[in-house]
């Protein structure tokens, strides 16, 4: 049975950081003040205690504390609190991406999908965002909603992987 | 199912994509009401190509104009629209 | 016409059917008619034969660009009923349904209709609700409908998974005992041999390329059998309006989409009515060959592909399965797609166009076929007179800029959002 | 040895037989009937083209009814059933159908069972009794279908030699390469004719491929080329009817490809001549598959008949085999297989056979021009090859003729698709033309369909290739006219007096082989792919087991019975202590959307078609959003919770409809506004207190003063911070407590201690309905119909004056302002309970001018009561009407009135 471990992380603060005007302004604004540049497209940066996940053209994700962002934006963007709706599913061991694959759309074994790379995609009827986090780590943010059923399809998926 | 080439993902499955309506029947807001309703009511509908507007709903979530032929389902064009065209 | 009946099928057995005679001609274009129909599919062929036979008019034609009954005709899920909810669309449909039950013997051809009952499976309170609210309407204008228990239903359809922790539990359903299901392609055949037998020209592979004009009229079209002239000409074309209507500058409340159905391979009886549910987007159907016929949503993208997409049919299967599990390992042996002429308010339009002597019989989503005989008969009506029948007054084409939109959905004006 | 049973009997076969070898092992010769007549029907093929052997495999519900015996490999316990046939296979009393063959031509049908549609019933129970070949099981399936999706740069479809070929220097190449196989073994015609490669050169080839990286995916079909280079693959982790090791029996694969190569050889064809449907006749390349891969000898004397060199290679492997080749019926003249060893007849085709008991006893032929005969058990037949063309045609590709080989070669198409091998050059052959007498020389052996009907189809006018297909149901059976389609082509251009390729072709469609319909729905068949939503709350409610009410995707307490109380009971007890006390219910499925930036208000002043822009900060409105033509679709309230940042709530089924529809608002109508509208439904859970105690529960959970009616203030409850909104939707003081949903457990335990301290309870959909009814206000789906205007609905007072919304040049089309429009109406009862959903008719018999959107009664003081629509309702308040359900069979009269029946003035939202 390929190894794979699939774990659902504690509910934690996530903000959307969307900018609707002089994106360059902004951009410099906030490479000053977090240290590390807004993320390309399909790309994350930052640490533990401040990460920007890139899903969208003018939204990233964020992960961690998000007070200073406001000003950064001042009147180019808006932060707005999104966490309550989202849990966050952890996919460890060398058959997530072989897991992905199942009931799904999108290259998750495609080795350009690598750690740092994000992507949102459809995975049995559900919008799920994807994470690399390492080679052997992928973490799934999913719609509360959904998310009990989204974690019975993996393990059942997860018990036929190998086939 | 086409494989759509999003402007900011690269190419993707078609079931991340729903599709809206025609470039050419956008409603401008303060539209004269008989050019309006002629938009909102009346298609080309080609046996050919026409200018699509869809949104990668389950992927960016941008929207995007799509040149595409209705019988072979050959894309010609896809491109970004509005300041969502970031970097 | 040589009748056909038992008798003429034993007369073949002995003389080894050599007396058969063709069902219809394949004559040369004259150079003008009376009235022009552009398309040969069941609509059409059914506006040719009511032109001739309750009309009494004589030099028409029907123009196909491919072979009769090749396009939506040949591609739908055969069935046949009139449960609408909104009062015009009903009463139109109910027309034709009257039709349909004579329909065998009018034209001497088995059309096969088969009045098995059409049935909507409701799965919870609020759906009976809306299923007794569209009988009731039904009822209140002479249609039949009638409510049916959990234990009816699980009598008609035993094979339906009536467990009552089902995902969708079947609560009670919507028959109506006069629906059910036909042949499709006999009903082609069967117009095109009674139009062909009160002399109206049926021309195949003939495809129309433009109009001809005089001022703002239309007095004939350019096809790819030479210019044919015409007294009035109606399009007739399903699927291809947009593009056919588009020959004479006209843009058309009209988006096409692709329609997709399959088939099993054929098994002994296992459905015996016609399922389908207020909550999902299947119909279920077994034909006589034994085959379970399945159809879904349309794509709700626009299409002329004639081609399917199997992420729009794995969701119809997985309707049927869910609504009836024992099909989980019968097999499809085909799947195939019609282009599904889908208007912006969900209702067909039969009537006049802006330009002069051209009319349109269009926009029939995916509810065409059962509409066959009621179209054709108020088309016929409309081309021979010039004014619309009172039946199909209401689907004007002119009725969405005005305001008089026909919404059985409410789903508005977006063709992919019915 | 594997222990096997076929119709009951219990029969041994050999590791890696398929269920033809081992039935051909056991002397079986009879296996099925036909579909129309009921002929005797005998395995006739090798492969997937099989038109005669279908049984039911498998037990229960997982029986697989038509299951082609060769395409199934024999497992320890696999038992199967012949189909088509009562009481027995050698006694089928519908084999008299073929006495009556002579009358039932094709299309007969359509020729009679004249009379009433009831009359055609009648008979159609009878036809549909005939009809159909195997039995659909009746248990439920227990076993799963998988579903994965796949990428890769080059698909190769066929492991034989030239398949194998191409995916290893693809993969050593560095591509990403997979390579599927239909039977369980690679290179399978190595078996069957030695060629330069041998089965060692395929396992040191396959392992070759794995090491490079490629996938190797045996028993799976590519069933269907569909659009950009996607092609679905069926893959058989278990066989027909065998219990799968992970209860998974088949996966369905999703490939995109970059390329698809399809080495996919060609299918042998059969020949037409009078009784060639006998159990005995096979073809040729098949006989020799069964003699060298599965030593089993299908005859003793053998008869074979050829227009190519091919079947002197079967010749051979008999002769090995010990068979007696009794003559070759060579089609062409000398000196074609003149020192092959065996008696050859040259310009000689095979006329009609003889057989008794189902079995073949005797062949007769014409050779050069003379009739001649000869005893035999087994005649195998080579009529050609016909290249595997159905995944490039599905890809949308183009044909063209090869005249020596007398088929339809793949040329290009505008998919990524090359075609390699067998299915590229098929053999050269004699091109021969029927002269056997047409009547009895079928084409389509399972739908049997002969030359006589092709001919009777041509001179009734179904002349065109597809009317031809569907007078006749050639090539509509299970094998979709493989083995069918070239030999009705060739009598059709006969008839038309043009070559085979001018006679047109029918469309290839999906899929190549039958699919089973469990592993088209996948996962989705348990729950038809509609994933249940669920609650954040959901425990909390779970452990009140409460009735549950589906409300699009998700699920919502209806009811909280307690101690025995039926749904009505229930919900009425909840409504009173709404009324009369406090109750407290569950709102956190609505849509909410956290609208934020400088031009907010704009943006809003777009999307509602109310005045949003003067909301003063804290302070909140009811609204209601038009389309553009403008209909009214959804309705909602808009709360200004600071300068820049408004939050927006409506339905909860409309809530995916109106993210798009603000979004694209967004995008393409103000893409200049600076504004975010973030999705917020599933954020923030919602609870609501509501009742005449509701503002005493309230101040004692967050220590403060409540907002007043249409107010927002922040706050705290249990330490947790929350939005307070002061919105009625019950008609009494209420509040909606809007809280992060992970941390919303704590504050409904804290709401739920307070409201019970206070004497309320729970309250769920069904007693929400009854509050709301009696206060008149809309639900989207209910009176919110998607037909009605603002006027209609008696909201335009409420339009925003500047226009500027959308929707509003939408309103101004003539006839949205007409008389005989539907216009909302309460509906007091003056006799019986108004039925829901009736019709609202004048007199007995008259047709409707309206219907019941939503019926209940007065909470307090009893009485039926409802909301409807009524053609000019406005103007016929007093009239008395009947609401009428013919289909429950109730009626009730009815007095129209104005549409609010408790506290119309408001008072009771006021402190």
């Amino acid at each position: 049975m390929t190894e794979l471990t699939i774990s659902t992380l504690p509910a934690a603060p996530l903000h959307v950081f969307e900018i609707w005007s002089n994106p360059a302004t902004v951009a410099k604004r906030f490479e000053a003040t977090c240290g590390f540049a807004l993320p390309h497209m399909g790309r994350s940066d930052g640490s533990d205690a401040l990460r920007l996940i890139r899903f969208e053209p003018t939204v990233w994700l964020v992960e961690g504390d998000a007070s200073a962002l406001s000003a950064i934006l001042s009147d180019d963007g808006a932060v707005t609190a999104i966490g309550g709706g989202i849990v966050r599913i952890r996919l460890s061991g060398k058959g997530w991406r072989t897991l992905l694959m199942e009931g799904g759309v999108f290259d998750a074994e495609s080795p350009t999908f690598a750690a740092g790379c994000s992507a949102a995609t459809i995975i049995d009827h559900v919008n799920v965002r994807l994470h690399v986090v390492d080679e052997t780590t992928c973490v799934a943010f999913v719609p509360l909603s959904f998310s009990q059923g989204l974690l019975h399809f993996w393990e059942q998926a997860a018990g036929s992987l190998v086939e | 199912m086409m494989r759509i080439p999003c402007p900011h993902c690269g190419p993707r499955t078609q079931s991340e994509f729903i599709y809206e309506r025609t470039l050419d029947s956008v409603v401008p807001l303060n539209a004269p009401t008989e050019e309006a309703m002629a938009k909102l009511f009346t298609r080309n509908n080609p046996r050919g190509v026409d200018d699509e507007i869809w949104r990668h709903t389950y992927g960016c979530r941008a929207w995007m104009v799509l040149t595409r032929h209705r019988v072979t389902n050959e894309i010609s064009g896809c491109r970004a629209i509005g300041p969502e065209a970031l970097s | 016409m040589s009748r056909y009946s038992a008798f003429s099928l034993l007369r073949g057995a002995l003389n080894g059917q050599k007396h058969w005679q063709p069902a219809w001609r394949d004559p040369e274009p004259k150079s003008h008619y009376d009235i022009l129909i552009i398309g040969g599919g069941g609509h059409g062929l059914a506006t040719a034969y009511y032109l001739a036979k309750v009309h009494g008019l004589k030099n028409i034609a029907v123009l196909e660009k491919g072979w009769i009954g090749g396009g939506n005709t040949g591609r739908n899920t055969t069935i046949v009923r009139s449960n609408y909810r909104l009062e015009p669309l009903h009463n139109l449909f109910e027309f034709g349904l009257k039709l349909w039950h004579g329909l065998s013997d009018e034209l001497n051809y088995n059309v096969m209709f088969s009045p098995r009952g059409a049935m909507f499976l409701g799965h919870s309170d609020a759906d009976m609700v809306k299923l007794a609210e569209r009988g009731d309407a039904m009822r209140c204008d002479g249609i039949d409908a009638d409510l049916l228990t959990r234990d009816q239903v699980a009598k008609l359809e035993p094979l339906l998974d009536m467990s009552r922790d089902a995902r969708f539990p079947i609560q009670g359903g919507l028959i109506q005992r006069r629906g059910g299901t036909a042949r499709h392609d006999a009903v082609a055949w069967g117009y095109a041999r009674g139009a062909d037998s009160l002399s109206v020209d049926i021309i195949q592979k003939c495809e129309v390329t433009g109009y001809v004009r005089d001022g703002d009229a239309v007095v004939g079209v350019e096809t790819t059998r030479g210019r044919i002239g015409a007294g009035r000409v109606g399009i007739c074309v399903a699927g291809n309006s947009g593009h056919v209507a588009g020959l004479a500058g006209l843009k058309l409340p009209i988006e096409s989409q692709t329609l997709q159905a399959m088939v099993t391979e054929g098994v002994k009886p296992m459905i015996n009515s016609v399922i389908m549910s207020q909550s999902l987007h299947c119909y279920i159907s077994q034909s006589d060959k034994g085959g379970v016929v399945f159809g879904g949503d349309p794509d709700n993208w626009p299409s002329y592909a004639q081609r399917g997409n199997p992420m729009v049919m794995e969701g119809a299967v997985a309707q049927g399965l869910a609504l009836v599990p024992a099909l989980s390992r019968l097999r499809m042996v085909r799947t195939w797609s019609g282009v599904t002429d889908m208007s912006f308010d969900g209702a067909p339009i039969i009537g006049e166009t802006p330009v002069r002597n051209l009319f349109l019989n269009g926009g029939w989503c995916y509810g065409g076929f059962k509409a066959t005989p009621a179209s054709g008969y108020t088309y016929a009506h409309t081309l021979a007179t010039g004014k619309p029948h009172a039946l199909n007054a209401p689907f004007s084409l002119d009725r969405f800029e005005r305001g008089a939109t026909i919404d059985e959905t409410g789903s508005g004006p977006m063709p992919n959002s019915r | 040895m594997i222990n096997f049973r076929f119709d009951g009997k219990v029969y041994t076969a050999q590791a890696g037989d398929t269920l033809a070898a081992a039935l051909l092992r056991n002397g079986i010769g009879l296996v099925g009937r036909s579909f129309k007549y009921h002929r005797p029907r005998g395995i006739m093929t090798a492969g997937i083209e099989e038109p005669n052997a279908l049984v039911t495999v498998g037990e229960g519900g997982r029986a697989e009814p038509n299951t082609r015996a060769t395409d199934v490999f024999v497992y320890e316990g696999l038992v199967a059933k012949s189909q088509n046939r009562w009481p027995n296979l050698s006694f089928d009393v519908g084999a008299a159908l073929g006495l009556a063959a002579p009358a039932l031509s094709a299309g007969f049908y359509y020729k009679t069972f004249f009379g009433s549609a009831k009359k055609w019933m009648f008979y159609e129970y009878f036809i549909r009794k005939a009809a159909g070949l195997g039995n659909a099981p009746t248990l439920t399936d227990p076993d799963r279908f998988s579903q994965r999706a796949a990428f890769c740069d080059v698909l190769v479809v066929g492991a034989g030699p030239a398949g194998m070929q191409a995916a290893l220097d693809a993969a050593e190449g560095g591509k990403r390469v997979i390579l599927v196989e239909q039977d369980h073994i690679l290179a399978p015609s190595l078996l069957r004719d030695s060629q330069e490669q041998d089965a060692a050169w395929a396992n040191a080839t396959a392992a070759r491929i794995r090491a490079a990286g490629g996938i190797i995916l045996t028993r799976t079909t590519a069933s269907g080329y569909w659009e950009h280079d996607l092609v679905t693959l069926t893959q058989r982790i278990s066989e027909p009817g065998q219990v799968p090791t992970h209860d998974v029996a088949q996966r369905l694969w999703h490939v995109r490809a970059g390329q698809v190569i399809l080495a996919t050889g060609s299918i042998e064809r059969p020949m037409a001549f009078a009784h060639n449907d006998r159990p005995g006749v096979m073809l040729s390349q098949a006989v020799r598959t069964y003699v060298r891969r599965f030593g089993v000898v299908p005859g003793k004397r053998v008869v074979i008949a050829t227009n190519n060199d091919d079947a002197y290679k079967s010749a051979e492997a008999l002769k090995d085999a010990g068979a007696q080749i009794a003559a070759i019926l060579d089609a062409r003249p000398a000196p074609a297989g003149a020192n092959s060893g065996h008696r050859v007849y040259n310009n000689a085709v095979p006329l009609s056979t003889q057989g008794a008991r189902h079995c073949l006893k005797s062949v007769q032929a014409l050779v050069d021009g003379k009739t001649m005969d000869w005893d035999a058990d087994l005649l195998a037949v080579s009529g050609g090859f016909t290249p595997v063309v159905h995944l490039h045609m599905q890809a949308g590709g183009t044909l063209d003729w090869n005249e020596d080989a007398q088929a339809f070669i793949p040329v290009s198409s505008r998919q990524n698709v090359t075609t390699i091998g067998g299915a590229a050059e098929p053999q050269a052959i004699f091109k021969m033309v029927p002269v056997s007498s047409p009547k009895k020389s079928f084409i389509d052996f399972q739908n049997d369909v002969t030359l006589a009907d092709v001919d009777l189809a041509w001179a009734e006018g179904y002349r065109s290739v597809e009317h031809l297909k569907r007078y006749t149901t050639l090539g509509m059976a299970t094998d979709q006219g493989k083995l069918s389609n070239m030999a009705a082509l060739g009598r059709l251009a006969q008839k038309q007096g043009v070559a085979i390729p001018e006679a047109g072709l029918t469309t290839f469609r999906p899929p190549y082989t039958p699919v089973t319909m469990g592993l088209i729905a996948g996962a989705g068949a348990k729950d038809a792919g509609a994933h249940i939503r669920r609650l954040a709350l959901y425990e909390l409610h779970a452990a009140k087991n409460p009735i549950w009410q589906p409300l699009g995707y998700w699920f919502r307490p209806r009811a909280y019975p307690i101690s025995g109380e039926s749904l009505a009971q229930a919900a009425l007890r909840e409504a009173k202590a709404v009324r009369n006390n406090v109750g407290m219910t569950d709102v956190s499925t609505l849509a909410k959307f956290e609208v934020s930036g400088p031009d907010a208000a704009a943006f809003l002043d777009i999307i509602c078609a109310t005045t949003i822009s003067k909301l003063a900060v804290g302070r909140g409105r009811y609204t209601f959003m038009l389309r553009e033509d403008g209909i009214v679709f959804d309705d909602g309230t808009v709360w200004r919770l600071d300068e820049n940042r408004y939050l927006l709530t409506s339905s909860t089924g409309g809530a995916d409809r109106m993210a798009t529809h603000i979004s694209y608002v967004r995008q393409f109508l103000c893409p200049h506004l600076r504004v975010s509208a973030v999705n917020v439904q599933e954020h923030y859970a919602g609870i609501a207190i509501a009742g005449p105690q509701a503002k005493a529960v309230l101040t004692a959970l967050i220590g403060a003063e409540p907002p007043r009616h249409m107010s927002t203030v922040p706050a705290a409850i249990a330490g947790v911070p929350v939005i307070i909104l002061a919105a009625s939707y019950s008609g009494e003081r209420a509040f909606e407590i809007y809280v992060d949903a992970s941390q919303a457990e704590a504050v409904w335990v804290a709401c739920e201690s307070e409201v019970f301290a206070q004497g309320g309870t729970l309250y769920g959909l069904e007693a929400m309905e009854f509050l709301r009814i009696e206060k008149g206000h809309l639900v989207v789906g209910g009176e919110v119909d998607g037909r009605m205007t603002p006027h209609d609905l008696a909201l335009d007072k409420m339009l925003n004056k500047a226009g500027g919304y959308i929707g509003a040049s939408g309103l101004s089309r003539p006839a949205l302002s007409e008389t005989g429009r539907r216009q909302l109406v309460g509906l007091e009862a003056i006799a019986g309970d108004i039925p829901e959903g009736a019709m609202l008719i004048p007199s007995e018999g008259a047709s409707p001018q309206g219907h019941v959107s939503a019926a209940a009664f007065r909470i307090v003081t009893g009485g039926s009561v409802a909301l409807g629509q009524l053609t000019e309702g406005f103007s016929r308040h007093g009239e008395i009407l009947i609401a009428s359900s013919p289909t429950r069979g109730q009626q009730a009269r009815v007095r129209v009135v104005a549409p609010h029946f408790y506290d119309a003035a408001g008072e009771r939202y006021r402190d």
